[in-house]
């Protein structure tokens, strides 16, 4: 895999807006994804750098979110690294079903299934030293591009 | 980045709030801050205007799910309004369309 | 100085126009320049950016161009870094004024020209093992905004 | 990112070359070999249209000065389009301004 960006940002919310802004248009621009799937990308790298910053959030020494994104000819790749505390993804809570009126005692909690949702595949690498988040996008290079609206996929 | 919150009184006796902009872990504080104005102002009939949002994650849902809460504890209630998808999706994904009451626009909304 | 953002991208051509976009979205969001200001900042990456790109061309080994971004109470500065065989910017040579005839010859070296019209100050460090030029925008963050249509300057 | 590059023939003689999007290192290659093809094709009196750029660097430049140069060694001539202020300002910064002629519209350029 090729790597075709890496980003720092500070790890602070006000960044979250320009990360979506770059991965987006470097997706339109290189890869043969349809709006749709561009704007599921972006709420899914939303999600995962929100988690990034908070999680450094609870260590003291600063330390930068690391944002990179990597292509093949069959996919597109995006890390999020952060030196937060890691954590267990197989061990989160389970929420009620929608359904149950306590479903309102969470307000959080959304993130992680969304991401799971959005993206074709999704891995956690996390260590006590850091957290490394791979979202990956299954579509070819935007040369490529079979139909007219740009839905090609491999 | 700025988050548009615009609060409309002209449909009595529904608050609407209209917000514009995206809304992530950076914005939607001020979104959790006008819900809790508005209901200490004893605003309990809230319909929040998502037409104007361009980006909802769920810091945002989860937000709007502390409102909903917190105004029916009130015996009040929030509706949204939405018709964009790509807004609609996040909502369907996560199961809140069996929570919130989705209208199509504010006079339908305020009409119900 | 604090550190914004810091970006890697490989010495290639298509890369310049999202570097454009970081940096005018950024610039646009974080300080209080005016539109034109923008503009003039998106030129003045995208040459010296295009500079770099091609000085990196000219070795072997593959490198990153990195740009960083850094700011400061009274300033923005923009930091484009590549591994080229560097350069004196001091002995560049002086092209034939603009009613010559001749000028038509000319159709390159109006980029540092251009980059030292738009930016309010910019420095290059040139060694063998590369280049790192600095753009200097001078300007409050975007808070300190004094008039409506964003021209405060300090 | 694509350049669009338009060719437009009704205003004989001239030829309106319409330029869109972005000119840069990456993208002038393109507007170089399309002014080489209206050359070799013997369509001599160019108009290149500028007001569908939104962003023109030194490369570009570059490119419109080696058209204008390859255009009046075959007698012909190269004139451009615009009125954006941010455009017209690189051309200003490096006196280009006097080399090109600068028109208003597409019409007042074939009028000329
Ligand atoms: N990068 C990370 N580093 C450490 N913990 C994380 C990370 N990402 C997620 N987590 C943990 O997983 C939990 C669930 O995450 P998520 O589903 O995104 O919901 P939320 O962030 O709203 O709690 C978080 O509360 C946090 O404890
Ligand atoms: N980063 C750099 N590394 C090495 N040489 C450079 C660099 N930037 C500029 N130069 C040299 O300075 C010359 C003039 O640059 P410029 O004014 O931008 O015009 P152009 O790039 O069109 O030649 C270049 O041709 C190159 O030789």
């Amino acid at each position: 895999m090729e790597r075709v960006l890496e980003l720092e940002i500070p790890a602070s919310p006000e960044y979250i807006a320009i990360v979506r802004l770059i991965v987006s248009s470097l997706a339109s621009s290189r890869r043969a994804l349809a709006d749709e799937r561009i704007d599921d990308l972006k709420l899914a790298v939303s999600e995962a750098c929100t988690n990034a910053i908070e999680a450094q959030d609870t260590i003291t020494t600063v330390a930068q979110v690391t944002v990179g994104v990597l292509e093949d000819d069959d996919r597109l790749e995006i890390h999020i690294a952060d030196r937060g505390p890691g954590f267990d993804p197989a061990a989160l809570p389970i929420h009620p079903p929608v359904t149950d009126p306590d479903r309102l005692n969470f307000e959080r909690g959304l993130g992680i299934p969304l991401i799971r949702t959005l993206v074709d595949d999704v891995a956690f690498e996390s260590t006590p030293e850091g957290t490394t988040v791979r979202l990956i996008l299954y579509s070819g290079p935007a040369d490529l591009e079979l139909s007219e609206n740009g839905t090609a996929e491999t | 980045m700025e988050l548009g919150l615009e609060v409309d009184e002209s449909h009595a006796p529904y608050t609407v709030l209209a917000v514009k902009g995206e809304v992530d872990v950076y914005t939607a504080p001020r979104l959790r801050e006008k819900l809790v104005e508005l209901v200490s102002q004893g605003k309990l009939k809230v319909i929040v205007d998502l037409e104007g949002v361009d980006f909802l994650d769920s810091t945002g849902l989860g937000v709007l799910v502390g409102g909903l809460k917190r105004l029916r504890s009130h015996d009040g209630d929030l509706g949204l309004v939405c018709t964009q998808q790509r807004i609609l999706k996040v909502f369907e994904i996560t199961g809140l369309t069996k929570v919130f009451e989705i209208h199509d626009s504010v006079d339908t909304a305020v009409a119900g």
